[in-house]
């Protein structure tokens, strides 16, 4: 995966989020299942978006939230 | 904290590696254990191949507990076991001394701490229990209380082996059961009996509508709307107030002091030994909540513990013996009332029925 | 720090010669407001009969998707001191051995950053340190990793795996139950502390059948010790057993395969018959021990009754040689727990455990997707309804053929 | 009547030891040409591998809804004398007892009206004539009644019940069968000859707990012999056995409730213990005998598969004092039966067996319906999982209420 | 017939009234009896309290008999037991004699009619079957055919008692099991293994199209409509080919000769004796129809049959052999092959798991 792709999923993670903000909680797993798909031509693994999903919760740009399961959230 | 922010930050570390934290004796003697001998309810030997003996002393612990709690223990461990001491899976303490002499000592300062000194063959282990109004937003009962009035009560059977076979008995608070309540000899369990409240506003905001419905094991919550949002109804009359949506979403509480209370299972456990593992089965099915000392509670539990202690064999763990003398029986000599509540009518309850003509008359 | 309130109900639960929660309640008190107020909430609980929490909350540290579960006081006002009262959740070493010192300094962290009270140990296994606030979440981390100890997990995540004594002081253990645990323990600490499952998993390492971690009654994967090769056998022991108890009313009668004879000569046991169940050697420990050919039966599925019923885990692997494995940093094991959990992945739902996913799609199906044979060690018995999904079938004229979904 | 078409494979069924059905359908061939065409007809079903009769049909005799089964053949220009081939079922004598001169009569009727081709006798025990035409049913069925003899059941109606030997010839009968078999066989006529239900019922009555009806497995209501009181024991003839077997082996632990125990001084039987499963008495017939107190157990609800499973009977009432009730023809049986149907009638769906509409609907609400309590002895164990729909509640200041649905 | 049409028919007279069909030693001694003694696999002896014997002599026979057959038998009655007899609930006959001399005469009689003397006892018992071929419209397979040839090579132990304890087999052609198949130690079951075709026709004008869905225990089949009128369509992956549509809807066959045949189950039982009544479980999951003698279906139950006689202990019914040496023996033993069709996966499927870790290695 280039560091070009990289930006670009990690913009997507975090626009996805957004978007559905109040409406629906992402699972972790979600989010990988809508990215392959997203990404589906340019060859973006399960492990990247979930790397991705690392260095966003890392930097604090995405947080953990926990109702019955955890999901990603913005931060408050 | 000084070599924190900024840096970058060390994670994924693990688990303390256990190696730091093994005795000696048991280093060398790692994997080559040979047999061990029950020397009363508090000790107990390991002898090596190599000969090598290692002692563990048992103390019983409420497992809810403070740092000085902890640190009377490292005091004692530093005293007479080098430091190292472990413990059990039941949330006992056990101090691994590896000179006999040490025992007799290490005994009489527990006892000045008013610890008790046991748990060790058959009896009454420490209660398997959870965190109630201590800690947890779903407890329909607390756990360190009924935990303790139970143990003040059964206390000799901790201390002095008594009973047929070990006898385990757990707590949880709730349905979801964070304790082995399924599967032991004796279980108490927080229950509801009345059906969530529907917060709409909450529901509306804070719950995820699809997990809502998808929570209940009966099916009885169901879509709907609210001020045009979706939302979700209820079909009361299928509610088996197992609190499972309240997990999944806030604006469904339902605790109800009035009609909270605890209910009594018997007979699982989890050991192949002889049987295969088995569930707890209804015993009551309710029993109101009576703080601070839940004496239903505890005259129930004593009640089975009696009738399991005079009528089963050696060996036979509290399922054996009611699978032996059959459950009419037990319901008998305990005097317990079967109602249709014990027939199981769930989902696989009905590979629970009698399909024979095997009936005691 | 004296008392802040009458907990005259409270006050009742220090009576009795078990220790007292209360008393370890009040002696954290003193060393934290927090706890004090905690006394105050509980009192009320008892007298109101219900809890005081309110539902859930997001608190975590950086990064981590678990390892904390958030608690906010409904009573905030009456209770300051509990108004975050959050709990750490941390990995305990394999088979829950410390050292003083390390301990200590655990003790440490709960009395200077939260209410001084603690769970030794909590029910799936870790240590707890309750009452902390979120302002003291990072610190607390920080700080434990810097003497080596991390988060557990919680949320939809994996859960530290725990295990029993095992060979540490256990003659009983088949495989070495603390080294296994401890070598997944570190490698899945990902799946720990991201939470990226659909819902929690568990696994608990027990070293022969009496199962004294609960295994199978309390984790999604239960790996529970077992031989390969006849039961070590000291017949003159046996014959000193003999002078104290009827053995056969007290173990050969027991043994549920019927598997052994005793009599003048000795004490016979048909090993291809025995089923490792433990009872023979647990009543005549220094007469018998299990074989040297250890390993463990790998089972899968069991938990606690939501959504659909409790559970026992399952047989899935009869036999595992775990000692073959280690060599190897347990790839197979590694490998194999992934498969699975790409199958959960795959096809389970939001909130569903591998068990109840096995259940819904068919075994068969979960067999033929993580790349087993069908055993009959995995059931009790064989069907007894007749409505089976035969799937080979002839085509007019063709000869043995597939069914389109085979 | 010679043969009327070459049957090579069906001629291979006539070697061997067994009596052979082949060689019995050519003797019937010979008094019957239909049978001729049945033989020609099955040896194309043997070669090619599959039936030929049409699906059902309707047919019977007037007034009645049930007691034949119509068939007729999906070949019936190449064999005109199966075109229809119907079954006339009738009503077994209790314990299947004959004179042979009623015997005589039954072959009679067949060999001049039908195929003079018989079961006996069909699987829920009614003796079948094969191979009757529409035009004969009335005169077949005025010819049986004649001398005491009606039809069978079939469609949603009432089955006819069966019983074993019993009393008649069974030294372990607790209750008598065939009396009650023939009383409510007689009672229910109209049920069994008007089909009124949502489908089947059968009764069948065993005079112990051997079950030689295999009630238990075929009946949606099963009458299983039991007794109250102590097994008799012959201590003497306890002590002849001995000799010739062990019975420890064979007898004491196989026990399934471990109740006795046979030393020097005889055999010792916890009787408030013993499950009456009959076999220390199978095994000892000359020195064990039920007690005197006999009775049955009433179980409900077995069938075949379709279409929720097989099902074997549950236990319904533990004891029931028939030779009490036999006072009184039976009286109270007829009420609780009716009871039953009643149930069945407002709450069964069409082709639902009562097993499967009690589990649909909950056995505690089906208990409560037809007024019984419920016992222990109902369940192998109390429920396992916690999701229990309690009724009883407690409202606000008002002490215990009931639940609206309560 | 004379006294039939115009007057006034009888009905609902019920069965013939037993007591005119009892030998008077039995009217006599009804509900005395004291014992039985076994006095060979084809005659005993029952004793009354009254000291009186009844001598009863079994007689093998294949169900679907000729009236030749049966006036045999009455001609048989008639000169050695006053013309009483009776039929056993396994379909054998039984001549109920009070002299004990006329037993050889009578068996010398049954041999020359060429009838198996046997059935009494450790015995294979003559085995329940159904109509097949010879007359039913659903048969998967044929009845009597399969039946005559398992007995033809099961001879030996319906003559004899060779066996541990007494064996049943039963067949039934389908899944409506007109036979105690599902509970017996040995049983043979008709069996497809295609979906119904959908005679699309038929069905709109021959079958009522709710009842035809609620038939189906897999919810495979679906409301539709054809030319306008209410019709079914199929799901055919979720197909267990049960053929319970064909049952109430004629215009879903479903035979077809490439893929019907049988599959064997083993270890059912319905006494209560020891253990309780229990299913027969699926041994082979698929043999063909190979008529007309049957070979593999004879060779499988052979195979059983060896291996139990071998295997079981004295008083072992064949599921409880099995259960003791554990089905992966039996599976073993036998060398049938373990498949996923085994895993049961039905309703109450679940409940049939290995849910322990005692596992023989
Ligand atoms: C220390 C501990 C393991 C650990 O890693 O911490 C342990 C240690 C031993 N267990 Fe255990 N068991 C421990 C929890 C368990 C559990 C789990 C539980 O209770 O939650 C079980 C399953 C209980 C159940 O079936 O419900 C368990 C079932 C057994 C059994 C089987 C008993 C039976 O007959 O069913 C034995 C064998 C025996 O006691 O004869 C056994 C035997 C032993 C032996 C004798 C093994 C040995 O040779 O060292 C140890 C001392 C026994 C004792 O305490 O009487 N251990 N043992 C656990 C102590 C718990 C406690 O503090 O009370
Ligand atoms: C702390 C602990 C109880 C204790 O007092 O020790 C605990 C506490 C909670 N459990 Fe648990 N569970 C704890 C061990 C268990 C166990 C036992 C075990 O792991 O051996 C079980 C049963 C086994 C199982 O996993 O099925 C258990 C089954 C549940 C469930 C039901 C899960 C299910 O699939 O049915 C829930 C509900 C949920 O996850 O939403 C649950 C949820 C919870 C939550 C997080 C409540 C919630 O809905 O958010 C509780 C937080 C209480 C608090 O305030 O701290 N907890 N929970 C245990 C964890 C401590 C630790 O990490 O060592
Ligand atoms: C004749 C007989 C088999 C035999 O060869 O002996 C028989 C034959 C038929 N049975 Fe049966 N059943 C016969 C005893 C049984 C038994 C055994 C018993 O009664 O002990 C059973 C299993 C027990 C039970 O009732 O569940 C049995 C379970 C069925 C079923 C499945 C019922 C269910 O609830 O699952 C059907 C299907 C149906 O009724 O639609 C059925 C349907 C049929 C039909 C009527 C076929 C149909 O779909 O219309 C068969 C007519 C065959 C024919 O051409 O004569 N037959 N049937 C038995 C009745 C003779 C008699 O009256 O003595
Ligand atoms: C004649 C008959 C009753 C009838 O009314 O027709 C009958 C008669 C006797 N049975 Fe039976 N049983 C008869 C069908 C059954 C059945 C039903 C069936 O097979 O479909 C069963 C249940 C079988 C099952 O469990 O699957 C049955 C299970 C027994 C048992 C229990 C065997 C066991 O240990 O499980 C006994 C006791 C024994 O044999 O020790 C028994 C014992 C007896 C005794 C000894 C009772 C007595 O004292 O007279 C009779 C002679 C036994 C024998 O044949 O070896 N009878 N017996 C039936 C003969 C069938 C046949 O022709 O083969
Ligand atoms: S059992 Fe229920 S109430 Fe108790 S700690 Fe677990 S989730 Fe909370
Ligand atoms: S409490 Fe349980 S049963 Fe009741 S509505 Fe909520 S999830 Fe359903
Ligand atoms: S599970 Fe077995 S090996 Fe582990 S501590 Fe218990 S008895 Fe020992
Ligand atoms: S371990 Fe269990 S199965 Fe094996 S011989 Fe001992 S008692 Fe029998
Ligand atoms: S069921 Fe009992 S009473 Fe009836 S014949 Fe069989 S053994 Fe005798
Ligand atoms: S009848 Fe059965 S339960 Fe009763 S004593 Fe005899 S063997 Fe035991
Ligand atoms: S088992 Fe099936 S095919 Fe055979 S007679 Fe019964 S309904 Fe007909
Ligand atoms: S054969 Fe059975 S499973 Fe298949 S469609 Fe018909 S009823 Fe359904």
């Amino acid at each position: 995966m280039t560091d070009e792709t990289k930006a670009q999923l990690e913009e997507a993670i975090v626009n996805l989020i957004r978007e559905f903000v109040n409406r629906k909680r992402f699972k972790p797993g979600d989010v990988v299942k809508e990215m392959e798909v997203k990404f589906s031509a340019s060859d973006v693994t399960k492990d990247d978006v979930k790397s991705a999903i690392r260095e966003l919760t890392d930097s604090g740009r995405l947080i953990y939230g926990y109702a019955g399961g955890s999901f990603l959230s913005l931060p408050e | 904290m000084p070599d924190v922010s900024g840096t970058k930050r060390i994670t994924d570390v693990g688990p303390h590696d256990y190696h730091d934290f093994l005795h000696p004796v048991i280093k060398n003697n790692y994997g080559k254990w040979k047999y061990h001998e029950i020397l009363s309810t508090a000790h107990m030997v390991h002898v090596s191949e190599t000969g090598d003996k290692i002692y563990s002393v048992r103390v019983g612990s409420p497992r809810l507990v403070s740092g000085s709690f902890i640190k009377d223990l490292c005091d004692l461990a530093d005293k007479y076991s080098e430091g190292y001491l472990r413990f059990t899976t039941r949330n006992n303490v056990e101090f691994l001394l590896d000179k006999e002499d040490n025992i007799e000592p290490l005994m009489n300062d527990i006892k000045k701490l008013n610890l008790p000194l046991g748990g060790i063959g058959n009896v009454v282990a420490n209660i398997v229990h959870t965190q109630g109004w201590i800690h947890c937003h779903t407890a329909a009962s607390d756990a360190s209380g009924v935990t303790k009035s139970l143990m003040d009560d059964l206390y000799e059977y901790y201390i002095d082996a008594k009973l047929p076979a070990k006898v385990r008995i757990a707590f949880a608070c709730c349905l979801n059961m964070c304790g082995a309540v399924h599967c032991s000899d004796i279980a108490v369990l927080g229950i509801h009996r009345r059906p969530p409240k529907l917060l709409s506003d909450k529901i509306i905001n804070l719950c995820e509508i699809p997990s809502t419905i998808a929570s209940c094991p009966t099916n009885a919550i169901r879509p709907d709307t609210y001020n045009g949002k979706p939302s979700v109804k209820l079909i009361e009359e299928a509610c088996v107030f197992c609190g499972n949506c309240f997990t999944v979403c806030p604006g469904m509480p339902i605790s109800d002091p009035l009609n909270d209370g605890v209910s009594i299972w018997v007979g699982g456990k989890v050991s192949n030994a002889r049987t295969k593992p088995s569930f707890s089965k209804l015993a009551v099915s309710y029993l109101e909540n009576d703080p601070p000392r839940w004496p239903k509670v505890v005259e129930a539990v004593k009640t089975i513990l009696d009738a399991y202690k005079n009528g089963a064999e050696k060996g036979e763990r509290v399922g054996e013996w009611i699978e032996r003398i059959g459950w009419p029986k037990f319901f008998k000599i305990t005097g317990f009332k079967f109602t249709k509540y014990h027939i199981d009518d769930f989902r696989l309850g009905e590979a629970t029925m009698n399909y024979s003509a095997q009936v005691r008359q | 720090m004296g008392k802040k309130y009458e907990t005259p109900l409270l006050d009742e639960l220090k009576k009795g010669k078990w220790p007292s929660f209360v008393a370890e309640m009040e002696r954290a008190a003193e060393t934290s407001e927090m706890t004090g107020d905690l006394l105050g909430q509980v009192e009320q609980s008892y007298k109101e009969k219900m809890g005081h929490w309110k539902h859930g909350g997001m608190v975590g540290v950086k990064g981590y998707g678990s390892g904390i579960v958030g608690r906010f006081s409904d009573l905030p006002e009456k209770y300051p001191g509990v108004k975050e009262f959050h709990t750490v959740r941390i990995n305990q070493p394999s088979g829950f051995f410390y050292k003083s010192d390390s301990l200590r300094k655990i003790v440490d962290i709960g009395e200077k950053h939260a209410s001084s009270l603690f769970n030794f140990h909590g029910s799936t296994g870790d240590i707890q340190i309750l009452g902390v606030k979120t302002s003291e979440l990072e610190t607390i981390f920080q700080q434990l990793v810097s003497f080596g100890f991390d988060l557990g997990g919680s949320g939809s995540a994996l859960r530290t795996p725990s295990c029993c004594v095992g060979m540490a002081r256990c003659e009983f253990a088949n495989y070495d139950a603390m080294h296994i645990c401890y070598n997944i323990t570190q490698a899945f600490q990902d799946e720990m502390h991201r939470p990226i499952f659909n819902y929690k998993f568990k696994f608990k390492f027990s070293g022969c059948g009496n199962d004294c971690t609960a295994s199978i009654a309390r984790a999604d994967m239960s790996i529970i010790g077992t031989w390969k090769d006849n039961i070590r056998i000291d017949q003159g022991m046996v014959k000193e057993y003999a002078k104290k108890m009827n053995l056969h009313k007290y173990v050969t009668s027991k043994c549920p395969t019927k598997c052994m004879n005793y009599s003048d000569t000795g004490l016979e046991i048909d090993d291809s018959n025995c089923s490792k169940c433990m009872h023979c050697i647990n009543v005549m420990p220094k007469a018998l021990r299990p074989g040297i050919k250890g390993g463990a039966t790998i089972l899968l599925g069991s938990k606690a009754p939501m959504v659909s019923g409790p559970r026992l885990s399952m047989v899935l692997v009869p036999f595992y040689d775990v000692a073959e494995d280690a060599k190897n940093g347990y790839q197979w094991f590694k490998d194999f727990v992934g498969k699975i959990w790409e199958f959960w992945d795959e096809y389970g739902v939001n909130r569903e455990r591998i068990g109840e996913l096995i259940q819904r799609v068919g075994i068969g199906n979960f067999l033929e997707a993580i790349g087993l044979e069908p055993l009959p060690e995995m059931v009790s018995s064989p069907r007894g309804n007749p409505f089976v999904l035969y799937e080979d079938y002839v085509e007019a004229d063709e000869g043995q053929g597939e069914s389109p979904q085979g």
